[in-house]
C-alpha cells in the first residue's frame, strides 16, 4: 500500500491546475444533482440509493483531485459515521414507529395518528422519508468504502 | 437444428447470460489469483443481474414510469409498461454486490499486507513454511 | 483442478440451459411473470401510494421490508471494511 | 403485552440496539455489555412468548407494512419458526455475555465495531427464521454472510484469507439460491413462497421447476458447509475470534438447515420433493452417509481443539441433511430436534474453548494437559458437552440421534444407520482422547510458567457455560414433552413423528 503511494505521488497524480479547478467547480452541481435525484424519486428514476451513490461520489471526487486530507477536511469522519448511523435509523425508526403507532411494521398510514395527512398520502410521504434515510446511509457508506480502501485503513494521503 | 435455432433466438436473453455466468463461476472456482476470483464473483453477479432485468422486459412495454393524473382517472393498462418487480429486486441485489466487493477488496488489502502477493499458490506455500 | 473446474461450470451452464426449455419467450406480455403479479402492481400502485414511479412505489412500500435490510447490508459493508482495515491502536 | 408485532419486536431490539452500540460505544465502553445483554434478554423473553402464543392460537401469517401476500412480504410464524426464533435469541444471548470478555480480551478497542456486526448478524438470522418471502430470505441470507465475513476478517492468523475464501464460496452460494429463485420466479410471477406452493403442482414445466429445486438445494448446501462443498467452513469457524466463532458455529449451520427444510417443504411440497425425481431421495442419504463418515474422520486428524469442532460441526450438518431427507416422520423429528440440540451442543462445546482460550491462550492438544485440575468447571461442563455430542443417554444429543437412526431403520437405509454409529464412536475416540489429555496428564512445565494459567474462566464466561451444559440435560429428560407439544405440530403436513 505505502509502496502505491510512492508511485502515486511520484507521478503527480491528480496534482493539476486544471483538475483541480474544474472538481472544485463540478463537486457543488454534483451534489445538488445528487439530491435532485433522491427528493425526486417519486416522479422520475431516481431514488435514495441513486442520490446517495451520486452525493458520495462528489466526496470521493474530491477526494481523487486533491487528496484524502481535503475530502474529511469537508467532512469529517466522525460527522461521516453519525450520518451513516442516522441514515440507517430513518427506515428502521420510521418501519419501528409505525408498528408502536398500532399498525404493522413498515405501515406507513398508521403514522396518520401521529400527524392526520391522510393514510395514501402518509404512504408517499414515508416513502420519501425512508429514501431520504436510503441516501444519507448510502452516500455515508460509501465515502467511508474509498477512504479505507484508498487509504488501506490509514486514513491520511489516500491514493 | 431449425428447432433449435429458433429456440435460441426466442430466448437469446437466456443464453447470454448463461454464457456470461460460466465466465464468472469458472474465474471463481479455476483461477489462482484472488482478485481475478473477486472479479469472477462480480461478472456472476452482473449476469444474474442482466437475468432478472431481462425476466421483466416486455415487448412494446414502457418505462415504469406513469402520468399520475390520467393514471388516477382511468387506472393503468398493464400491458404497456414493463414488469417493475424485477428491476426493484435487482436494485437491492446492485446494493448487495457492492457491498460484497467492498468488504472483499478490505479483506484483499489485508491479505496483501500479511503476505505481499494474492497468488493463492504463493500465499499457501508462504504459510506452509 | 483447471479441469474440474472447467467441467462444473460446463454442467451447471448446461442444467440452467435446460431449465429454460420451458420459459415463454423473451418479452412476452402472456408470460406468468408479467401476469401474476405485477400486473397488479402496475394498476393499484399508483392509487395506493399516490407515487407514479413504480419502481420507487415498490422499492419504498410494496417491499419496503427488504429495501430496509439492504440498507442494513450497505451499512454492514461499511463497518465489516471498517473493522478489517483499521490497525488497532496501540 | 401481547401485541401482533411482538416478533418483529424480537427482530427489532438487536437491530436498533446494534446502531445505539455503534454510537454510544465511540464515547465510552461500558455502555455496551448492558446494552447488549438487555436487548438479547428482551429478544429471548418475547420469543418464548411468541412461542407459547403460537402454540396456544397456532400459527398466524403477518403482512409486513399491510399489503396483501402477493404484494407485500408475508412472515410466517408456525410452531416450527417460533422454535427456531427462541433458539437462536436464546443461544445469542448466551453466547453473547461470554463474548463481552473474550472481545474485550482479544479486540480491545473495536468491541464497539464488533458488537454492532455480531447485533446485525443475530438480527439477520432472527429474520431469515421469520420470513415466508424467498427474494427476502436472499437479502437476510447475505445480511448473515456480510456480517460473517467482516467478524471472521477480524481474527488473527489466516483469519484474513479463511474469510476471502468464505467469501467466494457464500457467494457462489448465495448467486445460486438467486438464480433459483429467479426461475421460480419466470414459472410463477411470484415471490411469496406459500403462493408460489399454490401454482407450481398446476404448472407442466418439469424440466425449470427441477432446475430451480436444485440450484436452490445446492445453493443452501453451499451456504452450510455440507460435506464436498465443506471446504471454506473449518478455517473460517476456527480462525473466528473466539466470541464471534461460538456463536456463528451453532448458529448459521442451523439456520440454513431450517431454511433448506422450509424450501422443501414451503416452496415444494414432501411429494414433489421426495418423489418426483427416483433415486435422488435415495441419493442425498447415501451422500449424507458417506459425508459423516468422512467428516469424522477428518476430524480425527486435527490437532487442535476447535478445528476438530468445525470438522465435527461438519458431520452434524450431514447428519441433519440425512435425516431430513430420509422421507419420514421420525427422520424430520429427529432432524428437528437435533437442529435444537446441535446448536446447544456446539454452543456448549465452543464455549468451553473460549474459556480454556481465555486462561491458557492456546487450544493446540498438547496445551490442555492438566487442565481438569486447574479449571474444574469449564472442563464439568465440557465434558456435559462431549458427552451429547457422543450420544450418551441423559443428554439430548442421544435423543436427537435415536430419531434418526429409528427413521433410517424405518426408511430402510442401513448405510445411514451404520454411518451414525461409526461416527459416534470416532466423536468418542476423539473427546475421550481431550479428556484423558485433560484429566490424566499433568500440567506441562511450559504452560505452568505462564502467569495466567491459573484459576478459572470469569463468571461472565462461566455462567453461559454452565447454562448451556444444564441446558443440554434439560432438553434431553424433556425431548419427549418437546417432541409432542412443540415438533410434532413443526412436521410439513402427511408426516407424524
Amino acid at each position: 500500500m505505502k509502496r502505491l503511494q510512492e508511485q502515486a505521488r511520484g507521478r503527480d497524480i491528480g496534482d493539476n491546475l486544471i483538475i483541480r479547478t474544474a472538481v472544485r467547480l463540478l463537486v457543488p452541481f454534483i451534489q445538488l444533482f445528487g439530491l435532485y435525484v433522491i427528493v425526486h424519486g417519486h416522479y422520475s428514476p431516481g431514488g435514495g440509493f441513486q442520490g446517495g451513490v451520486i452525493l458520495g461520489a462528489s466526496f470521493i471526487l474530491l477526494a481523487l483531485a486533491y487528496d484524502l486530507r481535503t475530502s474529511l477536511r469537508f467532512m469529517s469522519e466522525r460527522t461521516n459515521a453519525i450520518l451513516g448511523n442516522a441514515g440507517v435509523l430513518i427506515y428502521t425508526g420510521i418501519a419501528l414507529l409505525c408498528a408502536l403507532l398500532g399498525g404493522m411494521f413498515l405501515d406507513y398510514s398508521a403514522l396518520d395518528r401521529l400527524i392526520s395527512l391522510g393514510p395514501i398520502e402518509w404512504r408517499s410521504l414515508g416513502i420519501f422519508l425512508v429514501e431520504v434515510g436510503v441516501g444519507t446511509a448510502v452516500m455515508s457508506i460509501m465515502v467511508s468504502l474509498f477512504w479505507d480502501l484508498g487509504s488501506g485503513g490509514e486514513m491520511d494521503e489516500g491514493l | 437444428m431449425e428447432p433449435l435455432l429458433s429456440e435460441i433466438v426466442a430466448k437469446y436473453n437466456y443464453w447470454i447470460y448463461v454464457v456470461l455466468m460460466m465466465i464468472g463461476f469458472y474465474a471463481m472456482i479455476g483461477k489462482r489469483n484472488l482478485v481475478k476470483k473477486l472479479l469472477g464473483m462480480n461478472i456472476f453477479q452482473t449476469a444474474i443481474i442482466l437475468f432478472y432485468v431481462s425476466i421483466g422486459g416486455k415487448r412494446g412495454g414502457g418505462i415504469p414510469i406513469v402520468d399520475k393524473h390520467a393514471a388516477m382517472l382511468h387506472g393503468v393498462d398493464a400491458t404497456t409498461v414493463v414488469n417493475p418487480l424485477p428491476h426493484v429486486l435487482m436494485l437491492t441485489a446492485i446494493v448487495v454486490s457492492v457491498s460484497v466487493t467492498g468488504v472483499a477488496l478490505a479483506i484483499l488489502i489485508r491479505i496483501y499486507r500479511k503476505y505481499d502477493t494474492l497468488e493463492e499458490d504463493e500465499i499457501l506455500e508462504k504459510i506452509g513454511r | 483442478m483447471k479441469a474440474l473446474a472447467f467441467l462444473a461450470t460446463l454442467a451447471t451452464g448446461i442444467v440452467l440451459l435446460y431449465g429454460t426449455r420451458d420459459f415463454a419467450a423473451w418479452g412476452d406480455a402472456a408470460s406468468p411473470a408479467s401476469r401474476h403479479v405485477s400486473p397488479v402492481y402496475i394498476e393499484r400502485a399508483v392509487k395506493e401510494t399516490h407515487v407514479p414511479n413504480l419502481v420507487t412505489a415498490i422499492l419504498g412500500d410494496y417491499r419496503g421490508y427488504d429495501t430496509m435490510f439492504e440498507t442494513v447490508v450497505i451499512y454492514c459493508a461499511g463497518l465489516a471494511v471498517v473493522c478489517v482495515l483499521r490497525r488497532q491502536k496501540t | 403485552m401481547n401485541t401482533p408485532n411482538l416478533h418483529l419486536y424480537v427482530l427489532a431490539a438487536p437491530l436498533l440496539t446494534a446502531f445505539a452500540v455503534n454510537l454510544l460505544g465511540r464515547v465510552s465502553r461500558t455502555w455496551i455489555g448492558p446494552l447488549v445483554l438487555g436487548a438479547l434478554t428482551f429478544s429471548a423473553g418475547g420469543a418464548l412468548m411468541t412461542l407459547l402464543h403460537v402454540l396456544r392460537e397456532g400459527a398466524f401469517r403477518y403482512t409486513i407494512g399491510n399489503w396483501q401476500p402477493p404484494l407485500g412480504i408475508e412472515l410466517v410464524v408456525d410452531p416450527l419458526s417460533a422454535l427456531m426464533l427462541l433458539l437462536v435469541s436464546a443461544v445469542a444471548l448466551l453466547a453473547t455475555s461470554s463474548a463481552l470478555k473474550s472481545v474485550a480480551h482479544e479486540l480491545p478497542g473495536r468491541e464497539h465495531l464488533f458488537f454492532t456486526l455480531y447485533m446485525i448478524l443475530i438480527a439477520g438470522l432472527l429474520g431469515l427464521v421469520l420470513t415466508g418471502d424467498a427474494f427476502n430470505l436472499y437479502v437476510l441470507l447475505e445480511i448473515t454472510a456480510i456480517t460473517t465475513y467482516g467478524l471472521i476478517a477480524m481474527g488473527s492468523g489466516r483469519a484474513a484469507l479463511s474469510s476471502f475464501n468464505y467469501i467466494i464460496m457464500g457467494s457462489i452460494g448465495a448467486c445460486f439460491y438467486l438464480l433459483g429463485v429467479g426461475y421460480l420466479y419466470i414459472l410463477t410471477g411470484t415471490l411469496n413462497m406459500a403462493d408460489i406452493a399454490q401454482i407450481l403442482p398446476g404448472l407442466d414445466a418439469p424440466a425449470a421447476i427441477a432446475t430451480a429445486f436444485a440450484f436452490l438445494m445446492v445453493g443452501l448446501w453451499v451456504k452450510m458447509g455440507l460435506f464436498p462443498l465443506h471446504v471454506w467452513l473449518p478455517n473460517a469457524y476456527s480462525q473466528a475470534p473466539t466470541g464471534a466463532g461460538a456463536m456463528i458455529a451453532p448458529l448459521m449451520t442451523k439456520v440454513t438447515i431450517y431454511l433448506m427444510i422450509r424450501v422443501m417443504f414451503s416452496i415444494f411440497s414432501p411429494d414433489y420433493t421426495f418423489l418426483a425425481h427416483a433415486g435422488i431421495q435415495a441419493g442425498i442419504v447415501w451422500a449424507a452417509s458417506l459425508a459423516i463418515m468422512c467428516a469424522s474422520g477428518l476430524a480425527l486428524a486435527q490437532r487442535n481443539l476447535r478445528r476438530m469442532l468445525t470438522y465435527i460441526l461438519v458431520a452434524e450438518v450431514a447428519y441433519m441433511v440425512g435425516g431430513v431427507w430420509l422421507a419420514n416422520g421420525t427422520g424430520i423429528t429427529g432432524a428437528i430436534l437435533h437442529i435444537v440440540s446441535d446448536a446447544m451442543m456446539t454452543l456448549c462445546l465452543f464455549l468451553a474453548a473460549a474459556a480454556i482460550i481465555y486462561r491458557t491462550g492456546s487450544l493446540e492438544f498438547d496445551r490442555l494437559n492438566g487442565l481438569y485440575r486447574r479449571m474444574p468447571v469449564t472442563m464439568a461442563a465440557f465434558t456435559v458437552g462431549a458427552f451429547s455430542m457422543i450420544g450418551v443417554p441423559p443428554t439430548c444429543g442421544f435423543f436427537s440421534k435415536w430419531y434418526l437412526i429409528l427413521g433410517a431403520v424405518r426408511a430402510g437405509h442401513p448405510e445411514f444407520v451404520t454411518a451414525l454409529l461409526i461416527s459416534s464412536l470416532i466423536n468418542a475416540v476423539l473427546f475421550f482422547r481431550i479428556i484423558e489429555l485433560a484429566y490424566f496428564q499433568p500440567a506441562s512445565d511450559l504452560s505452568r510458567s505462564e502467569p495466567q494459567q491459573a484459576g478459572e474462566a470469569p463468571l461472565l464466561m462461566l455462567s453461559p457455560l454452565l447454562l448451556s451444559a444444564v441446558a443440554l440435560v434439560a432438553i434431553g429428560l424433556g425431548s419427549g414433552p418437546l417432541i409432542e407439544n412443540i415438533i410434532r405440530l413443526a412436521m410439513p403436513p402427511g408426516f407424524a413423528p
